[in-house]
């Protein structure tokens, strides 16, 4: 069996579903650690001068892969998975209130959207995805075309178990579209109830299953945020009627407590990585599910 | 000037039967592979002058600073009386700028003091302009005055005082040994010095202790001084000092020739600089 | 603005951040003199430590935390003694030190649910009601027991063995100083982060370097700048929607860097 | 462990780290001696202003954080000539300034989504082949830059009025040193991260001065000390699987240690 | 030990039209509100040896810091020769532990010397034996024979000594000046030289600068020593002192009654170091 490495929990969890039976997938980032942060082993760059295929997002998540990749000789197949085709892509958007008046903030983004937070691996020849959403596998459409991608790569990498690949492959797919229709189930009745989301992670389900996002405390919780901000949000939530905020697991809910003082919004957690679940083929479709439950519970509750 | 109590009595002589304020027996210090002090016995008694004299690097400040537990002998032991008022002037001072300081600042450092005495210890060392200077700004004889205020101020039962007038000039030198000849008299305080310099040795002093690492002699000044070791480290000159400064200093006490702490008995190689150390 | 100024949590911040900075004004003042301006990064990557033992011997972490913070402490008080190594370089021996085993602990440890970085970012903003009083009675204990500590302190400070010898307890008032210090600021970086923290310990008290003459006055005078830049910092976040922490420490070192250009300038003229 | 030993990612790690230690061990001892340790954290932090910048101005990123880190040394240099603020202070002052500075101009740029600390966290062992070729000319030419200037920096740090007074040109020195110690500093951040770089610049030298009787022996030990670690770091980070980094970081942390008890314990024999 | 070069020509007096190595003109300096130098003229030529006096706190470190270029002049302006080779003993020099330094290595910090050099210059000052110590282990008259060695074995055209014998042993002293006095002798240095000690302006001394703030008088030492000011300065003992010592130095110049740099106008208010400044 090919020697197959995965960058972080979601995409082990497909790779694995892939190589059920066949081999083993091993995760380099352990789940809830930074990928920013990251101090490598030697084991992991065992693994990656080893591996035969090699699956990531993209300079944007794992910035500290492209110098390892860069690095380490070897003929494996790397697949940069928000490269693939069919992917959704979805530029990123503005810490604090979102609406109508915030409209030529987003604007601005895109504007600047050359200055984004990639620039720096510009010199390593990574510039193409400019200021887009990377949390990708948020949306089981996106999921979809990852698997496609991933059983060709395996494919490529394994002819002996070509067959086996495809068949796991189209299964999965199957099972993807029917993790999306019970996404979609799950998240009809909170279609237009709006709430507020800690860190921009979840833009790609939000917009697959029509929800009402109308805002993030900050686009990256590395930041500290401005008082302004703060406020505007604590109107805006009263003003739209935010029943929740959800926080973070690896990260404090200081804040969104804050946020939701004086009014009837409450606290909630979502995970966009996982990680109260072990690796593994169900990991994937756990954290959707676990995270979709999460936006339903809350929701809904009476307040 | 001169001292204002000539007719005070006498301080205590060293042969005193009371217990001394400090006692160091059989002090040894060594340094690396270098012996610096090798089986120094002294005891200071209230009110006395002892003037500590030997050429560079004999271990004098050593000795000094091992009196006030500042260093940790290597053999013999030290006693202090419990709860002893000491009045330190060091050799040398760094005082980092990093951290703003005012004479009058530096003289209520350890322990408070009124404005009113705080004025009068510098007018003593004629500095009393200095009151608010800044302690970084002070040239080299003016930090060394503050320094003498500084440590007399606080009325120590034992002052110790390394080459307490480095730097000052030579007006101001004679002045402010007659006030370290004085400050006894206040408070029995007794003075524990290091000196170069023959005049004090002769004029202010009770007791002399010629230092080489060990003690090669002490006693009387007017017995010291007549040591070979002694005139060989003031070179021709002592003898002609004398006569130039016995006349300044009105509180002398008449000589006497009973040699308190034993004979001289220096063998060491010699109590030039120059010689190798242990 | 005005309504927005009177908003709970603006509110909170300033008073928060005017607590942390009067009890950060002489102390921060004790730290500069000492150079041992790192002390709060030290103590930040302690608590990196402290956390990686603690989930990894599975104990309480705030428990773990302190206990490496007063390790480090006591350590340095030790150390600080010899001459031949300065401060500053020992800090940041420590420092990374601690950095380095807590990351190699938490390598050990496989899967771990903490964001390292969230226990060191505090935020301003984020202080809750309770956490005030917890401030300003830290704040006021430590006043306390600087007053008390105070002479002796300051006479180690400007030369330990002059103090030694004129019968100061300079190592008991160290020692109880270091404590103090290691638990002060882990208590402030746990409310306000390490950045901030730190920034108000130092940044005011060079400020007020510039133009005191004592040291008594230097500490009142960093406690007021820092006060100050609490205000002038909440009060541009909320102006131009700054983050609030950085808006702070770019106040501290505005105002930093006109006292410095003024003495220059008073002193050309 | 022999087979692991003859990957060629661990040849790298083992090649580039001697050659920043051996470039650190000389420099580092400077920075120790003028109390400047936390050079490297400041200049960490000014890259992540000059990131801010050269994004919301459109720069190329290398020259924005080079201008930076430039202009950073600069000011310092003619800061450190001032006598009331410890150069620790300034560091601290700068670098915390810096990173706050970076964080407001980042929020102000809106969807850029970055994460500071990144840029920080390089990785020894993800050194690449044509690195090597760069950290060993980068070595070789600070040795070199050192060997010229050695004379003037050393008399400059013992006492700078006597240098200037015996006609030594030592503003120049010291310019240039700031320069060669931003751009080498810099560079070897973005190669082996910031907590490698700081601890193999202070470590070794804090380690080295335990028993160096002059300043050229001291400088040596440094390098050969850093050298010793990396080796020790890289070897048990094979042996069991810890972090590169860290572990070299902690290798010269027990280094230092012994190095220092067993000076205690000469002394008291 | 006397003059080894006892017929070798006088050095150039200082009247001489030649250039001088470095010149000050209507110099200077205020720090805060208090004036330090008020228009000082000053002028160095080379191989003769200037004594500065006046009492603490006077400005005399500062000028010499100035003639060096290590102070910035308020007003007035100084001109040194292009290329001067300068040494410099300060009156006070902090070395930090953190870096390790030995003797020899001091000696050769800012150039290049042969050991055999250094170690010349180590017996010349009588601690041959220092050569490997570690400086910040030395006592503080060790510490000053040190810095002379270092400062003399540039063989500089100006050797700058600021207080040169502080904390030295009493023959050290003697010794000390004697070698001070033949370093000019050797390459033609000029010495400028601050010093509180009375025997020093007489017998080692071409010039004497009376300075106190201003400079009260200036020109040979017979002419200075007779002067109110200096009289006062040095006690009633200056006189006496005079006696002792002549017969030492046998180098003395004989007594010429020209005096250089005008006659002594000192309007200072006093030169007493109590009097309250500018
Ligand atoms: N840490 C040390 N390591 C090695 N030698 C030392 C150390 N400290 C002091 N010494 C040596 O000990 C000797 C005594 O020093 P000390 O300061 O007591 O001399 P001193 O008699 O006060 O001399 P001075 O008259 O010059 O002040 C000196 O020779 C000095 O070099
Ligand atoms: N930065 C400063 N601020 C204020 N006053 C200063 C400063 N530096 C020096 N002074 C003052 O200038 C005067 C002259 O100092 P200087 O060191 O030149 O005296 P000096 O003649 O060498 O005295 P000494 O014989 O004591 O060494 C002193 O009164 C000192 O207090
Ligand atoms: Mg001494
Ligand atoms: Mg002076
Ligand atoms: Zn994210």
């Amino acid at each position: 069996a090919p020697a197959v490495v995965a960058s972080i929990a979601p995409v082990q969890s497909l790779a694995a579903a892939l190589m059920d039976g066949v081999g083993e997938v091993r995760q380099l980032v352990p789940t809830g650690t930074s990928p920013h942060t990251y101090a490598m082993k030697p084991s992991d760059t065992v693994a990656l001068a080893e591996a035969d295929v090699i699956f990531w997002v993209g300079p944007g998540l794992e910035s500290f892969l492209p110098r390892v990749l860069g690095s380490v000789p070897r003929h494996a197949i790397i697949v940069e998975l928000a490269e693939v085709p069919g992917v959704e892509h979805l530029p990123l958007r503005q810490g604090g209130p979102w609406g109508e008046h915030h409209h030529d903030d987003e604007a601005q983004g895109k504007a600047d959207e050359s200055h984004d937070h990639h620039d720096h691996n510009a010199a390593e020849g990574h510039d193409e995805e400019h200021g887009e959403d990377q949390h990708l596998w948020m949306n089981p459409a996106n999921a979809r075309a990852w698997v496609a991608a991933m059983a060709d790569a395996l494919a490529k990498a394994d002819p002996e178990h070509a067959a086996a690949y495809q068949q796991r492959a189209q299964r999965l797919d199957q099972s993807l579209q029917a993790l999306d229709e019970e996404l979609r189930e799950t998240l009809i009745p909170v279609q237009r109830l709006p709430f507020l989301v800690f860190h921009d992670a979840y833009q790609h389900m939000e917009k697959r299953y029509g929800l009402t996002a109308v805002g993030a405390l900050t686009i990256d919780p590395g930041q500290p945020m401005g008082a302004r901000r703060l406020a505007e949000l604590r109107t805006h939530i009263k003003e739209t009627g935010v029943r929740c905020i959800f926080a973070e697991p690896q990260f404090s809910d200081r804040l969104p407590k804050v946020v939701a003082e004086n009014s009837p919004a409450t606290i909630a957690v979502l995970d966009p990585l996982g990680q109260a679940f072990p690796a593994g083929p169900q990991q994937y479709p756990q954290t959707l599910r676990e995270a979709a439950r999460s936006l339903r519970d809350c929701l809904l509750a009476p307040h | 000037m001169n001292a204002p109590f000539p007719d005070l009595p006498l301080p205590l002589s060293p042969e005193h039967t009371v217990t001394p304020l400090i006692e160091a027996r059989g002090l040894s210090i060594t340094k690396g592979r270098r012996t610096i002090l090798d089986g120094v016995d002294l005891a200071v008694h209230d009110g006395e002058i002892i003037t500590i004299v030997g050429p560079n690097g004999a271990g004098k400040s050593t000795l000094l600073r091992a009196l006030m537990g500042l260093e940790r002998p290597t053999r013999g032991d030290i006693q202090r009386q419990s709860g002893l008022k000491i009045g330190y002037l060091p050799q040398k001072l760094h005082l980092d700028p990093v951290l703003p300081l005012t004479v009058e600042r530096l003289l209520t450092l350890t322990h408070r003091h009124s404005p009113a005495a705080v004025q009068a210890a510098l007018t003593e060392v004629q500095v009393p302009h200095l009151l608010r200077a800044q302690v970084h700004g002070l040239s080299g004889g003016e930090m060394q005055r503050v320094l003498l205020a500084r440590a007399i101020l606080r009325e120590p039962q034992v002052l110790f005082l390394d080459e307490p007038t480095q730097g000052v000039d030579y007006a101001g030198q004679i002045e402010l040994y007659d006030l370290i000849g004085t400050v006894r008299y206040r408070h029995r305080c007794a003075v524990v010095m290091i000196s170069h310099d023959p005049h004090v040795v002769t004029a202010t002093t009770d007791r002399v202790v010629f230092l080489h690492h060990r003690i090669c002699c002490a006693g009387r000044p007017e017995t010291v001084t007549r040591h070979p070791d002694y005139l060989r480290l003031f070179g021709g000159a002592a003898a002609g000092h004398l006569a130039v400064y016995t006349h300044h200093h009105h509180h002398t006490r008449p000589t006497e020739t009973s040699d308190a702490v034993g004979g001289c008995d220096c063998t060491a190689p010699s109590a030039r600089p120059g010689s190798p150390h242990a | 603005m005005l309504e927005l100024l009177s908003q709970d949590f603006v509110i909170r911040a300033g008073v928060a951040g005017i607590g942390v900075a009067c009890a950060a004004g002489p102390l921060g003042c004790l730290i500069v003199w000492r150079r041992m301006s790192y002390f709060g990064d030290a103590m930040a990557h302690s608590a990196l430590l402290g956390i990686a033992l603690g989930l990894w011997l599975g104990l309480d972490l705030i428990g773990s935390v302190a206990a490496v913070g007063i390790a480090l402490a006591a350590f340095l008080a030790v150390l600080m003694r010899q001459r031949l190594v300065a401060p500053d370089t020992l800090l940041g021996i420590f420092s990374h030190g601690a950095l380095a085993s807590g990351l190699i602990v938490l390598g050990f440890l496989g899967t771990v649910r903490i964001d390292l970085h969230g226990w060191l970012f505090g935020d301003i903003l984020a202080v809750a009601d309770s956490e005030l009083w917890w401030i300003w009675g830290g704040a006021v204990a430590v006043v306390v027991c600087l007053l008390a500590l105070w002479r002796v302190l300051l006479a180690a400070t400007v030369n330990s063995e002059l103090a030694r010898a004129e019968g100061m307890p300079v190592s008991l008032a160290e020692g109880a100083f270091m404590l103090m210090m290691a638990l002060t600021v882990a208590a402030a970086i746990k409310v306000v982060g390490v950045v901030l923290t730190t920034a108000l310990l130092i940044i005011p008290a060079a400020a007020a370097r510039q133009w005191a003459r004592t040291p008594e006055s230097m500490a009142l005078s960093a406690a007021l700048i820092g006060a100050l830049s609490v205000l002038i910092g909440v009060g541009s976040s909320l102006q131009w929607d700054s983050p609030a922490g950085p808006s702070i420490v770019v106040s501290c070192v505005v105002i930093f860097l006109s006292a410095f250009t003024g003495r220059l300038l008073l002193r050309r003229a």
